[in-house]
């Protein structure tokens, strides 16, 4: 054996591995999160993001330029029943160019799906995303649909804050 | 005539090669080389082996054992088994392959061989109460700019230095 | 000589711009949106009140459940064997090794799915592994394991059998043998294989 | 963005694939630069060879700048990466027990290895040594134990205990590395044994 050979495998070896670091460079398209989880934490914390459905008809009622109502379900629960004036924005698709240049404006977005859960989770992901000024209507199409009685008069009971307990805690408490 | 393809390559080129394999390392597993690792597990499977509760029962071996894991089917230890082929295939290109026992002439092959079983558990010793080897510790440690890889680099190095002096018939 | 001094002069350039450009903190914690995007709608991240209920029966150790409503509201009522981390207290350090951890599954749960579906979706962010959701928190675990609904006879057999195990639950967690929770509180242990700081586990010792 | 394996979950196998064939690239760099031979890795202490200082250092210069400029564009988590983690006192007195290993044997765990793989008895007693060293430490390791753990000051990196930046450090260490090379290759010249650089 001579030594060109030996170059030429140490030469091999570099150039497999330069070749691997350089493909694994083209990866595709990614959206970065801008916000970051700690500061999103933070803001969770402090501030509020949710919009009961009481101010909720009360913008509706008024009609309120800035507001818009997004309707993240789909198409098809959208049709059967939804905000009027909402806008409907899959949350498949919420990613699509099409839509981000909507969600880009500076007008004040409010989400909803069924409930509140998907809404608040594509808001979580839009706003570490880098979008701000979203927000989340609390009970969603579920709670509206119910509670709304003609076009304009929306009459709220129940509940329709996720987080508020709904049962008595004390038949639990009490059993031990 | 026949030594002509026994010549090493040049050491820079070499370090590079080197670099870029241990670069090639960090950026496809985030981890370094290693070697002594690889020995270690060698060494717990095999106690392991001879007694399990005991090894269960030892601080130091059961770090490394537990029910679903077999110590030889670890990372380090299929690299080395990698060190053995790469050395293998880069001694018969080389023409390097044959049995032979290197040493001084001043020393007798007795010796030599007493040197390096006494070098060998004084290293294995020591890289397990420095975690990790030349490979491991220093190198892949310099390569990340830990403290703990320069601190045992020059460690390993001044202190061969400095005793450098007294076995200087086993290697001169 | 000549090549020697191009080629350290080579190393120092390079290691003169190294020198001069900013250090970056790299994080690839951060998913990219559409991976996420996907995962909300695997909904593979939720674990329903049945099978937590399965799992605390079985007194299965692969489940860390954890409360991530108020401290008041922990100690008036709280499920089996769960801590609580209020959910400002998230990301404090004290409860890294619970979140950041690959030993277990976290279950988050609330009264409702809102602050666990939050609280997910950050530490999904930070790339934190193992942490699921209480699908319906507290309210459905009432309504499904506490007091099961009766099944209308139309529902067919599988719901029969579904309500008489969430019968036999019910049983389990309000009945004598119901876990006493100042007990259960201590149980919870810490993780045993904790994972630092997600880093590679390496070196060559 | 790398380290790939660890990020995108790669399974078991794959792993242990690369590993093998990391292991291969490794020891085709270290048989071809020579330190399958224990007189040529002795010889840097001697001056009369010094491949060792030079494939060393040129290896961690250019896994440094390249982990540098890779975490620079983005392409690797220096985070995930595993950085060495320091405890003081073991790590001194474990590189001055190897350190006496190296000398006294001539070989270090990787190159023995190596070494064996071409056919040489002494790296293969050199092996079994080692051997022979892990278990003794494992079955006095309740002695160690303490020393073992003392002094534990976490995934300390040297640019950090400095208070510098990588580059910066990355730059000293090049600079350091290139006046060794340079004083290595003097004494390579005062020191040169024909005799020996021949039987190698």
């Amino acid at each position: 054996m001579k030594r060109p050979y030996i170059k030429l495998l140490g030469l091999i070896i570099v150039l497999l591995t330069v070749g691997l670091v350089f493909t694994s460079l083209q990866t595709s398209k990614k959206y970065k999160f801008d916000t970051k989880a700690i500061e999103l934490h933070k803001e969770l914390v402090s501030s509020t993001h949710f919009i009961d459905p009481q101010k909720a008809s009360e913008i509706l009622s008024k009609q309120h330029d800035e507001y818009i109502f997004v309707d993240i379900r789909n198409p098809r629960e959208f049709d059967n029943f939804h905000i009027e004036g909402a806008v409907n924005v899959p949350m498949q698709q919420i990613l699509d160019d099409q839509f981000i240049s909507f969600l880009k404006n500076d007008k004040t977005k409010v989400l909803y799906s069924n409930e509140s859960i998907e809404a608040d989770q594509i808001r979580l992901l839009l706003t570490q995303f880098g979008y701000s000024n979203l927000f989340v209507l609390q009970g969603g199409a579920n709670y509206w649909k119910e509670n709304m009685i003609s076009k304009d008069v929306f009459k709220s009971k129940g509940e329709y804050d996720d987080e508020k307990l709904k049962f008595d805690i004390s038949k639990l408490t009490a059993t031990e | 005539m026949e030594n002509k393809g026994n010549k090493y390559m040049n050491p820079y080129l070499a370090g590079l090669l080197l670099g870029v394999v241990l670069l090639a390392s960090f950026y496809l597993t985030g981890r370094g080389l290693g070697a002594s690792g690889a020995m270690k597990s060698v060494v717990v499977s095999g106690v392991d082996k001879v007694s399990h509760d005991y090894a269960e029962n030892s601080h130091f071996y059961s770090k490394y054992i537990s029910n679903d894991q077999k110590p030889l089917r670890s990372w380090l230890v299929l690299e080395v088994f990698g060190v053995l082929i790469g050395g293998f295939i880069s001694g018969a290109l080389s023409g390097r392959l044959n049995l032979k026992l290197e040493k001084s002439p001043k020393i007798t092959n007795r010796k030599r061989i007493w040197m390096a079983i006494i070098g060998g558990a004084l290293f294995g010793f020591g890289s397990q109460l420095g975690r990790g080897c030349t490979s491991g510790a220093a190198l892949s440690g310099m390569a990340v700019m830990s403290l703990a890889g320069y601190v045992t680099m020059m460690a390993i190095f001044g202190t061969a230095f400095a005793l450098a002096y007294f076995f200087r018939k086993n290697w001169i | 000589m000549k090549a020697r001094f191009i080629l350290s002069l080579i190393l120092v350039s390079l290691g003169l711009v190294a020198a001069i450009l900013p250090q970056k903190k790299n994080s690839s914690i951060e998913l990219d949106a559409q991976q996420l995007l996907n995962e909300i709608q695997q909904e593979n991240h939720l674990i329903s009140t049945d099978e937590m209920a399965n799992a605390l029966i079985n007194n299965d150790p692969e489940y860390q459940l954890i409360d991530l409503r108020s401290e008041t509201e922990y100690k008036q009522y709280s499920l089996p064997g769960s801590i609580n981390i209020p959910f400002e207290k998230l990301f404090d350090a004290e409860w890294a090794p619970y979140i950041d951890q690959i030993a277990r599954k976290n279950v988050f749960y609330s009264n409702g799915t809102t602050l666990s579906s939050e609280a997910w979706m950050l530490t999904k962010q930070r790339g934190f592994k193992n942490n699921y959701i209480l699908q319906g928190g507290l309210n459905e675990w009432y309504t499904t394991i506490i007091e099961p609904e009766v099944p209308a006879s139309i529902n067919g057999e599988e719901a029969i059998n579904d309500y008489e195990a969430r019968l036999g639950a019910k049983q389990f967690f309000t009945g004598a043998g119901a876990v006493n929770n100042a007990s259960a509180n201590t149980d919870a242990k810490k993780p045993v294989a904790r994972k630092k700081k997600k880093m590679v586990a390496g070196g060559c010792s | 963005m790398g380290p790939i394996i660890p990020l995108f979950e790669i399974s078991e196998e794959i792993n242990l694939l690369i590993a093998f064939l990391i292991g291969i690239g490794f020891g085709f760099a270290l048989e071809q630069a020579g330190f399958s031979s224990s007189r040529k890795l002795a010889g840097m202490f001697y001056g009369y060879d010094i491949t060792v200082l030079k494939v060393f250092f040129t290896a961690a210069i250019v896994a440094m700048l390249g982990l540098l400029f890779m975490n620079y564009m983005g392409m690797i988590d220096m985070s995930i990466v595993y950085v060495n983690e320091y405890y003081m006192a073991s790590a001194i007195i474990g590189g001055v027990i190897m350190g006496a290993g190296f000398i006294i044997g001539g070989f270090c765990p990787g190159t023995s290895v190596c070494a064996a793989a071409i056919g040489k008895i002494d790296a293969m007693y050199f092996i079994g040594g080692s051997l022979i060293g892990i278990l003794i430490f494992g079955q006095t390791y309740p002695l160690w134990e303490k020393l073992y753990n003392a002094q534990y000051l976490g995934s300390l990196k040297l640019s950090d205990s400095l208070g510098i930046k990588d580059g910066i450090l990355g730059l000293l260490v090049i600079v350091a590395a290139i006046l060794m090379f340079w004083l290595g290759e003097l004494a390579e010249k005062r020191f040169k044994r024909e005799d020996i650089s021949k039987e190698i």
